[in-house]
């Protein structure tokens, strides 16, 4: 039994996780960082919990603070969300040991399959095809740039530096070249260790022209173990995922059952328990490799989700309440697509933007649902992931999905911080997204000096009239807060400092 | 009606003429609605709303899907000199300096290696140049707009 | 083929529809008076053309205005809506002789079912069961009333007094007591008179503790007329739908494949292209009676759209080009309850409010969808219909869509005017709603002498407490409209004013 | 600060006190967030966020799900005079005039029929009296407030 959930995460998949806590009937406790006092999960949050300290690794990922929290606020089980401390073994097993149900896998699952090259070794046991690579086991700084020089011989070129602990494209490095191997590995061990506590990497084959597939595992303590079909997740900047869309346009009933069946079975191989993701590359050929398995939920969960009709969160609390799985036989219906809103200038690499956010107005309408962790008033701040919100979209069919977003994203409004939203709205257009023809290396090759939006000239000839009218008209739109947005560290528009200063 | 705005492509001025309730810049009309909004009519015949908020000096515009960044100029402030100075794109911590003082450098060349929101960003260098000033070293904390390098251009 | 639609309405219908033509690449008009110009309909359409005239007989309702109006835009197809003009054949006549496409049926298939007298009179030649009653043909005045009296003692008391052009309940009066009669006959029929311009209204024996079933027809040129399952409706108040779900809780296989069966020959009766709605009412006994058919969209089709998985507006826009609708096999998924937000005061009667939208927050997250025509600082105005938007959420179990439509009207702010968002919120704790078991008589039986809401008084001292701050930090939300709110009309505040007047 | 606020009950005074952040009124604690919103702790242990706006002198405020209208009254400002007139709730138009100055009339009876919204509305009597005074006729449009009819109370 579970009656009151501890959700030890914050932003858009804490608002998430409290409001199917809400809907399930489950008390629920947030805690929050001073930083997060205003933000949206706190206020949805029945209680709230103030972590001390000033540093991510203070507040959200100091496990003796929220395990006290945890004890003294009654909680009967603690639901991690994504990043944070939602693959470390270690808190799964020191939560489980304070008696409180850890919401996921047994922290032996999470080992065995976090660790990225301990799963690679797993699934190859188990049979499953993996990437041509190699793990390289030591932590030593020179032993491992030394062991990394040599395996990449091995493996060849073009090759993929990944974080053993990694997720989320932190720690990951492309390398094209031997002459830029050891750079790549030093930055990419450093930012690991920054992110993860575990400076280790290992090489892999770059495959080009791949797709990245991943299939959605439930698992129960009832013995029912299933898939929820796949995902499509090529479309990534910066090895992270921008645009991602269910069912895959180009998969067949064939590879779905045989891809279903081996994450199936990379589940049960580790007794796995709750929802969690089995990573492929499909290559154009039909083949497939595993990539990695991610055991916890995932950003992109809301396009199973729609095009199954299962509630995979809700269905994580009933697991972890020892509960069968509600679902029954599931049938794919129509296609969705997930769209990540970041705070980032997309005509400058992807570089994340802070500001206010003076207007949010999302769009409305059939088919569409909004997954946020802000609000208009809200500021986006240097100290977290600049992920605003997921604009997820469905429709009956693919090409009407992709209507649908174009149509969304034309609606969408932000203003007072830079935003990924146009270059996000022109992914919509390109060929090889309306083809379903997508793979991994798309955006690098479609903009290999980086993407600018195509913009009319008389659009800028609109916008400069608008700000004459608004400016005579005196249209100052105020938020009501009584703390000026430009009190604390000046007006900032990273939009253009960026665009003059680094092109 | 007379303001001048700062935009990539450089400063521009905008004269505006009011009849009843209508405003117009050469043959472009437009019209103020609710909360923030306009009805923007171009001389091309395109028409459609426009969004906006003022942050700081900076009008926020969101017009036929796109969002524009216009800083208004205040009439008679002069005009901040642009060259030089490399500053930080956001609020970070700087993780490694790759150059030094008098250093010659290419453009596009790294120049610096900061981290914010968990991430590398690095700064590089627009153009071929050399370096004549470093105000931050490895480990240093750095806010958003703080110079962090100042280079001199060379003359190609 | 059909490439620019004229959206001939207002409102979240339009908004639905330009939306709607927007994703399927379709060029839209819209039309609207001077009081709209700044209504969210007339950003979203492509081109926006002012309606001359100060009513809404003048303006929305001027079928020679609206036809010029399309000829001009170029328009080559027009969708009415529902309401205004969606049911009057004369205007679908007028407007596929000016050859433009009519996006609903034949003008012949809107007459006889539009004239409920002759609806039923149909219905019944065709075999299918209708509620005992009577038509009253004439148009005069003492005529009707003498014969509305004679008749009454034929169909019995309780009796329900309709309108013959009537929908929306308008020009609808339940009668009790013999004694009641005339003034009520009269004031339905004057009520008819206003909005239909036809008085004259019909009688039926009031059913009690029935429920409100209706059946979503789709039909296409191409020889297939389908239904898409049932939607409960009974929940009303002052005769309007307030609470609408799919499917209904109580609903057979049995009879479900019976009421279907009977709703597609009835349009099949009719030649009906399009979409369409039969009523029913469905007895405690399981026996069902035609009530009427609504010839156009209605208010409630997300609920049908979401556990369908068909886009209803999409589906008319096709088979008004002449193509054959796009659903295959249809299959009900989950449960999708919608609520209509009024402008309204629940604990008066439901008297119809006005004022500011200062705040209007609608909910997130998973499983919601909203369809509206307003957004945070619009002015809610006497001129039209009060309904501000639908909620409508889906959910895997009709339990867990309760659950989720309770979170989302948590969620829900709505400051400026009074709404009846927390009556809505309060409905779904009713046992007849938790059980399923509403009929059309509910909201008089619960609460005969008017709704209040349960209100703890700490609630009142927290919302004292949260004024006083705001007076004290000075928190004057302001909206960016150089118009002042309070300018025109002074500041409105139905609710207590009402509230102590009329008690 | 005091203040004072008009409810369905009757007015209300409001006085509060301020350490650092924090409001305090009684056990009663409140902070002020983002955007019109605030943070309130009742002394019973319920905490929730509240949104607030104002619209003239009206605090629209939403909390716990409930939403509340409560109207600042200025300090010093004399109260109206509360008895007698019976005011339209809403712009519309009178359709039909059902007593006369001067008739006696129970709580309930219909005096008046308006229209709005394609509605019709029965303007009630709220308690027993008698009509004093009928200031518009059929036909006739109305202002939201007006003041339909008069009545003086029958003392029961």
């Amino acid at each position: 039994m579970v009656s009151t959930v501890l959700v030890a995460n914050r932003g858009e998949i804490a608002c998430r996780i409290l409001r199917a806590c809400k809907e399930a009937g489950l008390t629920s406790v947030a805690i929050y960082a001073a930083n997060d006092a205003k933000s949206l999960f706190v206020e949805l949050a029945d209680h709230a919990v103030l972590l001390e300290g000033d540093t991510i690794t203070d507040t959200y990922l100091n496990q003796s603070q929220i395990l006290k929290i945890a004890a003294t606020s009654g909680a009967d089980a603690l639901h991690p969300g994504f990043g944070f401390l939602s693959e470390r073994a270690d808190f799964a097993r020191a939560v489980s040991e304070a008696g409180i149900q850890w919401i996921g896998p047994s922290p032996n699952a999470i080992e065995r399959m976090g660790d990225k090259m301990s799963a690679r070794i797993t699934m190859r046991n188990a049979g499953v095809p993996v990437i041509p690579g190699e793990e390289i086991e030591t932590e030593d700084e020179e032993e491992a740039l030394i062991a990394i020089e040599q395996a990449s011989t091995r493996v060849g070129y073009p090759l993929l530096l990944k974080a053993s602990s990694g997720g989320g494209g932190k720690g990951m490095r492309a390398v094209d070249r031997p002459e830029d191997l050891l750079e790549a590995a030093r930055s990419a061990r450093r930012e690991a260790l920054a992110s993860f506590g575990d400076g280790r990497v290992y090489l892999e084959r770059l495959l080009t022209g791949s797709k990245h597939v991943e299939i959605q595992i439930l698992a129960d303590r009832h013995g029912r173990t299933i898939h929820l079909g796949e995902r499509e997740c090529s479309v990534q900047r910066r090895h992270q995922k921008v645009f991602e869309e269910a069912p895959c346009p180009t998969m067949t009933e064939e590879i779905r059952s045989a891809m279903g069946k081996a994450a199936v079975a990379a589940a049960m191989a580790v007794n796995y328990e709750g929802a969690g993701t089995v990573e492929f590359l499909l290559a154009p050929t039909g083949e497939f490799f595993f990539l990695e398995m991610n055991t916890r939920i995932q950003v992109e969960h809301p396009v199973t989700e729609m095009i199954t009709g299962v509630d995979i969160v809700r269905e994580q609390l009933r697991i972890a309440a020892g509960e069968p799985m509600s679902c029954g036989e599931l049938h794919l219906r129509g296609h969705a697509i997930e769209v990540r809103l970041y705070a980032e200038d997309a005509t400058n690499n992807f570089l994340p933007a802070i500001g206010p956010l003076a207007v949010f107005q999302p769009p409305e309408g059939p088919g569409i649902r909004l997954d946020t962790g802000v609000r208009q008033g809200d500021e986006v701040t240097p100290n977290y992931d600049p992920m605003l919100a997921k604009l997820i979209v469905w429709a009956p069919s693919r090409v009407e999905a992709l209507q649908r977003m174009r149509r969304s994203l034309d609606e969408f409004v932000v203003l007072g911080t830079v935003t990924n939203l146009r270059f996000l709205r022109e992914l919509c257009d390109v060929p090889d997204v309306v083809e379903g023809t997508t793979d991994t290396t798309m955006i690098d090759r479609l903009w290999p000096d980086g993407w600018a939006p195509s913009l009319p000239d008389e659009f800028e000839d609109g916008a400069l009239m608008a700000a004459a009218v608004a400016e005579s008209a005196g249209l100052h739109r105020q938020t009501t807060s009584t703390t000026d947005a430009t009190g604390d560290s000046g007006p900032v528009s990273p939009f253009m400092t960026l665009n003059r200063r680094y092109p | 009606m007379h303001h001048q705005f700062r935009t990539a492509e450089g400063p521009v001025e905008v004269t505006l003429a009011k009849q009843g309730e209508v405003w117009h810049l050469g043959e472009h009309q437009a019209s103020v609605g609710r909360d923030g909004r306009l009805m923007i009519q171009l001389a091309n015949g395109t028409s459609g709303h426009a969004t906006v908020a003022k942050v700081g000096d900076v009008w926020w515009v969101h017009f036929e899907g796109h969002t524009f960044c216009l800083e208004r100029i205040e009439p008679g402030a002069s005009q901040s000199e642009d060259g030089g100075g490399l500053t930080a794109p956001m609020p970070g911590k700087v993780l490694d300096v790759l150059v030094e003082v008098g250093q010659l450098v290419e453009a596009g060349q790294t120049l610096m290696v900061l981290e914010a929101m968990k991430m590398e960003h690095r700064i590089l260098a627009s153009t071929s140049g050399q370096v004549t000033g470093i105000h931050f070293s490895a480990g240093e904390q750095v806010q958003q707009g703080s110079v962090l390098l100042e280079m001199a251009e060379s003359e190609d």
